[in-house]
């Protein structure tokens, strides 16, 4: 009945998905995963799961993308530590 | 803290309570007894969240 | 192995596991089909048990022993992190910076927190009744809290924030959980058997028995636990720092 | 279409697995790992559903009055969800750990210093 | 099938695939403007599924969306601030343009559905979703300071 609409959004995870694994900077992929959290609720939600799309809400746009950003965040800060050490 | 200061804040969490307890009504479908103890324990909750977050940023 | 010799291998691992994984596909019952057995008996039993919300009857009612082992694993993995990130010998503890905030951003995270906060509240109480449960409604509850910290800074997250209270919130909510199950072993039948409570009226907050119990459990613990965690975290990234002396 | 949501399940576990073998950076690593496990969700939702079924929440609708899709894979795919990013959060703690001890995240460049 | 329905496959297909497109490639300071898009366009879209499929339940969805989605965007503001100062976005057309979408997609939805809680629950969501966005677009280019954070 709504086969279109299934289709759309099924593309578009696959999409995003494909996107999240090609970007090879792990900043770049914090943002592609954020986006794929919202692709992924759209399509819980067509196939009539609310409450898989909103636990998907609520982990994929803040928690994942925090932590991830969070771990960048140190590493980054002990590389350019290192280097300054370095020189 | 004096007696003015002390008001005020009972003033702000009291407003933050009701603010929310209104807000709980527009979330739920029905309303009972029930409900009415749980969102406004929930929105008492909020209130003091506000509260303490205005604190924490404000004096510093 | 060289890195050209690793994508030849996984190459035709992939390609085995692909052609593996699209035969079942074509053998599975099609999409969108009407055969789910396991899905109908599972609504006539919440529906006996007064739940209308099918997938929190599942969760707390039907398969709540699922849960706890769930539940455990979310537990055993906060414990993890606490245990790989705590604060060593050779680090020191660095004042975080107080932040530049433009204005707009810090009043709407001090409005918005609030809300966000009565939300996880709503969106856990009302777990067996409309979408939503102590999953979802303690992660959104917990990253309110957060707002704090990306509206202000850490120094104000840190001051309405003591994670020893929620270190404990988790132990207690974990607890909870447990012995609401075992309360149906003294009333004389099985672990979390969905007994004890009267069943209530269909749609409202007291209906389901135990199940509001173990979902407002649920709900306090994965709060207690995405804070705890959230808190290890920053205090990697913004707070401690290594000694200069080290290596 | 019987099979598409199938395949696109196939195809997020199999791209993911792909990035996990080939990427250059742990933390990377453990967000192809939470792609792959995006694709036990879409699949076991797919199997879920029915056609112009609705959810079997009866907050807003009357029990029996339209067809519902089953609740038992969606129980199991919602609690793994908020499962599954505490797991995720442990694995990026080992991260942080291993480029306190090794000052890297290249797992080929961990490699070498261990051999 | 019915109307919404349509409107919504539309609008997400273009929407949240020019998001997808658009967080993919390109310089950063066009990803963080795509990834703030890709709510803004997502909860508008939500409310449309719920009106197609006769499910106000399905609302809390678009609630959660609108409160954490520029919650998110805050996270990228915050901790790439240094690299967002250095060639900061600047998106105001695109974020006029989606925040009147969601706009109308409200009031629409409140005319069809008349007076009572539901009406309040979309205006709710409405105010929360636009300011959300234009606060989170703002704190994008230059909400925060450049610090000296590492």
């Amino acid at each position: 009945m709504d086969e279109p609409l299934i289709v759309v959004v099924l593309l578009l995870v696959a999409v995003s998905a494909t996107a999240a694994v090609a970007v090879r900077d792990p900043v770049h992929q914090a943002l592609v995963l954020a986006v794929l959290g919202v692709a992924l609720a759209l399509l819980f939600t067509v196939l009539q799961a609310p409450d898989v799309g909103l636990s998907q809400l609520a982990v994929g746009s803040v928690l994942t993308p925090l932590l991830l950003m969070l771990s960048v965040h140190r590493v980054r800060r002990r590389e350019k530590g290192r280097k300054g050490k370095a020189r | 803290m004096n007696a003015r200061t002390t008001g005020r804040v009972v003033l702000e969490v009291l407003g933050w309570w009701a603010g929310l307890t209104l807000l709980w009504q527009v979330l739920i479908s029905t309303a009972d007894t029930l409900e009415w103890v749980v969102g406004a324990s929930a929105a008492l909750v909020g209130a003091l969240a506000a509260r303490a977050t205005r604190r924490a940023v404000g004096d510093r | 192995m060289t890195r050209g010799a690793r994508l030849i291998v996984l190459a035709l691992g992939g390609a085995g596991l692909a052609a593996l994984l699209v035969a079942a596909c074509l053998d599975l019952p099609g999409f969108g089909g009407t055969w789910h057995p396991y899905g109908d008996r599972a609504v006539e039993a919440s529906l006996s048990r007064r739940t209308a919300n099918t997938i929190a009857s599942v969760n707390f009612d039907q398969r709540a022993f699922d849960t706890l082992g769930e539940m455990s694993i979310l537990f055993a993995s906060v414990v993890g992190t606490v245990v790989l990130l705590r604060q060593t010998r050779d680090e020191k503890r660095g004042k975080p910076e107080p932040e530049e905030v433009a204005l707009p951003v810090r009043r709407y995270a001090l409005i918005v927190l609030p809300v966000a906060v009565l939300s996880g509240l709503y969106v856990i109480a009302h777990g067996q009744l409309s979408p939503g449960g102590g999953f979802q409604g303690g992660v959104v509850a917990a990253t309110a809290l957060h707002l704090l910290y990306l509206g202000a800074d850490y120094r104000a997250l840190e001051r309405v924030r003591p994670v020893g209270l929620f270190e404990v919130g988790d132990a207690l909510a974990a607890s909870a959980y447990v012995v609401t199950g075992l309360a149906a072993v003294l009333g004389g039948t099985a672990f979390l058997a969905n007994t004890l409570l009267p069943y209530g009226t269909f749609n409202t907050l007291a209906s389901g028995g135990t199940v509001p119990l173990l979902n407002a459990a649920i709900g306090m613990e994965v709060a207690c636990a995405v804070v705890v965690l959230l808190a290890r975290f920053l205090d990697q990234a913004v707070e401690i720092e290594e000694e200069n002396g080290k290596r | 279409m019987t099979v598409l949501p199938y395949l696109v399940a196939v195809w997020i576990f199999l791209i993911g697995c792909y990035g996990l073998a080939t990427s250059r950076n742990l933390i990377h690593a453990v967000g192809c790992l939470a792609v792959c496990q995006s694709a036990t969700y879409v699949l076991l939702l797919a199997v879920g559903y029915r056609d112009g079924g609705t959810a079997p929440v009866y907050s807003d609708i009357k029990p029996g009055s339209r067809p519902v899709v089953d609740p038992v894979v969606q129980a199991l795919t919602l609690t793994d969800v908020v499962v599954g990013a505490t797991v995720t959060a442990l694995l990026l703690a080992l991260v942080m750990q291993v480029s306190k001890r090794h000052g890297t995240v290249d797992p080929d460049e961990l490699r070498e210093l261990r051999g | 099938m019915n109307g919404w329905i349509l409107t919504a496959t539309v609008a997400l297909g273009a929407g949240v695939g020019a998001t997808v497109w658009g967080v993919a490639t390109g310089p950063l300071r066009r990803r963080v403007v795509a990834q703030n898009m890709s709510s803004a366009v997502a909860c508008p879209g939500l409310l449309l599924l719920s009106q197609g499929f006769g499910r106000p339940a399905y609302l809390d969805l678009a609630l959660l969306l609108a409160l954490l989605g520029p919650a998110g965007t805050l996270v990228f503001a915050r901790l790439l601030s240094d690299d967002l100062a250095a060639d900061p976005p600047h998106a105001r057309g695109v974020t006029l343009a989606v925040a009147g979408y969601g706009a109308v997609v409200v009031l629409v939805l409140c005319a069809v559905t008349g007076p009572g809680r539901t009406m309040a629950k979309l205006l709710l969501i409405g105010a929360l979703l636009i300011g959300g966005n234009l606060v989170a677009s703002r704190a994008l280019s230059g909400g925060f300071a450049a610090s000296r954070r590492g």
